[in-house]
């Protein structure tokens, strides 16, 4: 393996990082020379992300470890050591899926900033944001170290807080700013009080050699009470998705896409925690039980209150919450069943987890697309929208796109992932897979709803012109995700999913004896 | 009554944190410091620090540091953002 | 904080800036030797700062303490310490190459209880310094800032 | 390779596709065969609403709010109580956080 | 009781989850988390406490005692969460000023606009 590679895990996050810090200072030299650097670095940080994920992939998934400040860098336990003395990245599968998934929002986000953010001033401080948000979503999605885990949290929700409240002549974006931050925080303090548990009582901070440790203890399952909630939250699980509504709502569109990948990293946290840090240590049934509950909950709320929705970013917010619901159902069933280990709960998995890369790219696109329709029409209330497809055809059809592979139709990539969804959960409980099916259908009444209101109909609004040629290409690379997944998912279920999903289900032993030897 | 449902939640959830805070190791008697003796042990041959602590922050746990640094630039970067200029167009 | 407080405020600011400002940054210096280092160090210069606007007023703050350019030098600073991690790149990153090395600040250092060699800990100083820059000129810029932008009240 | 076969049944995206575009195919030759004659905009295609005016098409279209008017009322005591429930005050979205910590609680110390 | 320092750490953590629940101001519910925060790190610090011991510094520290520093590590997350709380402190203070400016009240009960 030639230097790039091996190295390429921390330069992953070390290179967004660098496009922060230098961004502002060539800011000076006017938007052009800006605009390049930012996208210069954004290619750097997907190509890494490529290769990062290639490498796992060609181990079929077995996890790689980098050491901070080691030498040589593999060294996980100093002579005599059985507890690991530094920062660690650990990669596998299901890393390799997450940093992919960013991987791909975070060049559509950035290319349609260029020309949703043109005339805007704030530039040198937005793209900034922006990368710090994606460095810290690929450390969340790397790290081998909870107190890592935890400042990567930090820095995503503090540059995520930055990027809603960006506008702040927009009263509301302030609200939503203030109300993500301070559930933010509480978060971030379970998360940080758990924390403090483990090491209190094992002495360690490192994932692998917690795992271990932890036992079915009392004061362990505090622990796990807190790390469940926190990350859930950040996740946006009903009964805690309020936040969420308000931010995906208020921020910029493209905010709203990495927003998403943001969550989705969060719950990569929750199922890190579940199935490595307390695999061995946890069968707890009743909450397995519980979290399926709150993802039939979060489904259901999603898409009935999305009914309701005048805003058509809110209610693509709805539409997001719901999804998360559909991720944590095939996970938590997966979850459930993971003390007997039957075929239905591996199926659940790669169902839950493949559903992770087709939400990012069907709600990405449905933001962007609801991004432009706002630009053109200068409002985003639904009421006073209508036939906006007569000028702006190219949205128009993206949007289609997006909300029908939402909603699951058939041929698109949102049918594949559910469809493994609905038959592993029926062999769970069928009533389960009747509600799921009933959400999605509900789904598509949602964004026909939104369709028929905003692109069809007679022209209502004057002046209005199609989205600029950047937006378009965003929306039609995350068009193309959707169709291509679709049209071809087996591939990507045996190359993608199936090592992702066999890092959670079976990888825990794997995971800790990377680091821990023997 | 919803106000009394919260509470009775909270109160439940700060029994569990005392609780949790009464079950840990005495005070001063850490229960599991051999990551912590190491760096005691080894700071001043592997990084010539005499502080110890300086030797975790910037070597040991360097990465760490780092994230806090960028947290400050962040939230720079956040307050400079919201007190900006004057409102622009929303178009 | 508009204005500027009383005389007696004023000289003692005058007498203690100094005083706060070099006890900072001796904090910044000795930072892997005594307790302390750059973020302690510069939380103490940038309190040293700070006595300007509550003394003077924020205007006349501004006109010594330039935000903007407090700004850039806080990148500066973050830059300096992501450089410093990739220092160590050719081995792991943040892997310290100067300590041990004989060279600048690569003094070894015994085992025990000593009274401390300035010229030790590798790269340990310079991150200590790059950390003081950022944070004393961080923490200002969040205060000047904060200063000035809540002042301007109902302005849309 | 090209679909996925869960254990349960199989998913084949392009035997979908391809039977979905022959049946599209089959409804395009079916509406071929209708009458071809007639003549737009002409008497031929004009609406005839019981000899009433033909409203603007500005006021044809059917609102956002207005679609799924009848769900909504049919759903009405649902939709009241979860709007309640949304009330988009700070206090209510930490009340919710500490309950769930609760229940999480009750169940990891019953279920241990 | 051996732990009561943790205790009394937690019972910060406690007042702050109050503050956040039951108080009206924003401000207010900043200073919850902070206290949040404070307790927190007053809990990580005693976790790494040893009866009787020194501080991790090698400089002039006592021969007799040196063997018995207490454990460092805490200490450092410590200092990384400070500083997390003060960006995280600053950041919430800038945005309730921008939202006394547009709606004119502090009260959570009624900024409200995001809602159903």
């Amino acid at each position: 393996m030639n230097a790039l590679s091996v190295h390429a895990p921390v330069l992953l996050v070390a290179t967004p990082l660098l496009a922060a810090f230098v961004v502002p200072l060539v800011a000076k030299l006017g938007s052009t020379v800006r605009n390049a650097v930012v996208g210069v670095f954004t290619l750097l940080t997907a190509s890494l992300a490529g290769l990062v994920a290639a490498n796992v992939l060609a181990g079929s998934g077995a996890p790689s470890v980098y050491v901070f400040g080691a030498s040589p860098l593999n060294l996980t336990l100093p002579s005599g050591m059985h507890v690991p003395i530094r920062i660690l990245f650990e990669v596998d599968g299901m890393s390799a899926f997450m940093i992919l998934i960013t991987a791909l929002v975070a060049v559509a986000a950035t290319l349609y900033s260029f020309s949703y953010f043109k005339e805007h001033s704030g530039g040198e401080m937005y793209y900034p944001l922006l990368f710090l948000l994606l460095a810290a979503i690929f450390g969340m999605e790397e790290t081998g170290d909870l107190f890592n885990f935890f400042v990567f949290l930090e820095i995503a929700g503090i540059a995520a807080c930055g990027l809603i409240g960006f506008r702040p002549w927009r009263g509301r974006s302030q609200e939503a700013a203030f109300k993500t931050m301070a559930l933010y925080t509480l978060s971030g303090l379970f998360v940080l009080i758990a924390l403090g548990l483990l090491y209190g009582q094992h002495g360690g901070l490192n994932i692998a050699y917690l795992s271990s440790r932890v036992g079915a203890e009392m004061l362990d399952l505090v622990a796990l009470g807190l790390l469940v909630v926190a990350l859930g939250m950040k996740a946006g699980v009903a009964p805690m998705h309020m936040w969420a509504l308000d931010a995906y709502g208020e921020a910029p569109a493209p905010i709203s896409a990495v927003l998403v990948a943001s969550s989705q990293a969060s719950l990569y946290g929750l199922f890190r925690v579940l199935f490595t840090l307390f695999g061995a240590a946890v069968s707890v049934a009743a909450l397995g039980w519980f979290l399926i509950a709150l993802s039939v909950l979060t489904l259901f709320v999603g898409v009935t209150m999305a009914l309701l929705q005048k805003d058509i970013k809110r209610l693509i917010a709805y539409g997001a919450v719901s999804q998360i619901g559909y991720m944590l159902l095939g996970v938590g069933v997966g979850f459930t069943t993971s003390g007997s280990r039957p075929a239905y709960g591996f199926v659940a998995m790669q169902g839950g987890i493949f559903h992770m890369v087709n939400d990012a790219a069907c709600i990405g696109l449905l933001f962007l697309a609801a991004g432009a329709v706002h630009r053109a029409s200068g409002t985003r209330d639904l009421n006073r929208m209508g036939g906006l497809g007569h000028d702006m055809k190219w949205t128009a059809a993206l949007f289609a796109i997006g909300a029908l592979a939402l909603a699951g139709v058939p041929p698109f990539n949102g049918f594949s992932s559910k469809l493994l969804i609905y038959e592993s959960s029926f062999a769970a409980s069928p009533i389960l897979a009747a509600i799921a099916i009933l959400s999605s259908i509900l789904l598509l009444a949602v964004f026909m709803k939104v369709f028929q209101a905003a692109f069809l109909g007679p022209r209502l609004l004057e002046n209005v012109r199609e989205a600029s040629r950047g937006m378009l290409v965003s929306m039609l690379m995350l068009a193309v995700v959707v169709v291509v997944f679709g049209l071809f998912p087996g591939f990507f279920v045996d190359k993608l999913v199936t090592p992702a999903a066999k890092a959670l289900w079976l990888g825990r032993d794997a995971y800790v004896r990377a680091v821990l030897g023997g | 009554m919803k106000k009394a449902a919260v509470f009775a939640a909270f109160v439940f959830v700060a029994a569990f944190l005392l609780f949790a805070a009464g079950r840990l190791h005495p005070f001063g008697e850490p229960s599991a410091p051999a990551m912590d003796d190491y760096f005691l042990a080894h700071s001043q041959a592997e990084t010539g620090a005499n502080n110890v602590v300086t030797a975790i922050v910037f070597d040991y746990r360097g990465f760490d540091t780092l994230g806090e640094a960028t947290v400050l630039f962040a939230a720079i970067l956040g307050v400079v953002a919201v007190f900006r200029g004057p409102r622009e167009d929303e178009r | 904080m508009r204005g500027e407080m009383s005389v007696i405020v004023r000289t003692i600011a005058r007498i203690t800036y100094a005083l706060i400002l070099v006890f900072g940054f001796y904090v910044i210096l000795h930072g892997h030797l005594t307790p302390g280092g750059g973020f302690q160090g510069g939380a103490v210069v940038a309190s040293g700062f700070a006595l300007l606007p509550v003394a003077f007023g924020a205007a006349a703050a501004k006109r010594y303490l330039n935000p903007s350019l407090m700004r850039h030098l806080e990148e500066v600073g973050s830059l300096a310490f992501l450089a410093l991690g990739f220092v160590g790149i050719g081995i792991s990153f943040f892997y310290n190459v100067l300590a041990n090395s004989g060279s600048l600040f690569g003094a070894a250092v015994p085992f025990g209880p000593n009274s401390g060699i300035l010229n030790s800990a590798g790269t340990l100083p310079f991150m200590n310094w790059a950390v003081g820059l950022k944070v004393m000129t961080g923490l200002m810029t969040i205060v000047l800032v904060l200063l000035v932008g809540a002042g301007k009240e109902g302005k849309d | 390779m090209n679909g996925i076969n869960s254990g349960f049944g199989a998913w084949n995206p392009l035997v979908w596709t391809a039977l979905f575009l022959g049946i599209v195919a089959v409804a395009l030759a079916i509406r071929a065969l209708g009458r071809k004659d007639y003549k737009k905009k002409t008497g031929q295609t004009k609406v005839y609403l019981s000899g009433n005016e033909e409203p603007e098409p500005e006021d044809l279209h059917v609102r956002g709010d207005a679609l799924y008017w009848g769900m909504v009322e049919a759903l009405s005591g649902y939709y009241r109580r979860a709007r309640a429930l949304h009330t988009g005050i700070l206090s209510d979205y930490f009340a919710w956080i500490i309950v769930t910590l609760g229940i999480v609680f009750v169940l990891l110390a019953v279920g241990r | 009781m051996g732990n009561f320092p943790f205790v009394v750490a937690m019972l910060l953590v406690i007042l702050g989850l109050y503050t956040l629940l039951f108080k009206r101001n924003l401000i207010k519910l900043v200073i919850g988390a902070s206290l949040i925060e404070t307790g927190v790190n007053l809990f990580l610090v005693a976790l790494g406490y040893r009866t009787a011991g020194i501080a991790p510094i090698y400089t002039y520290a006592p021969p007799a005692l040196a063997d018995r520093m207490v454990l460092p590590t805490p200490q450092a997350l410590t200092l990384t969460s400070i500083v997390i709380g003060l960006a995280t402190t600053a950041l919430l203070l800038s945005f309730a000023v921008v939202i006394h400016r547009h709606y004119g009240t502090l009260d959570v009960r009624e900024v409200k606009e995001l809602k159903g």
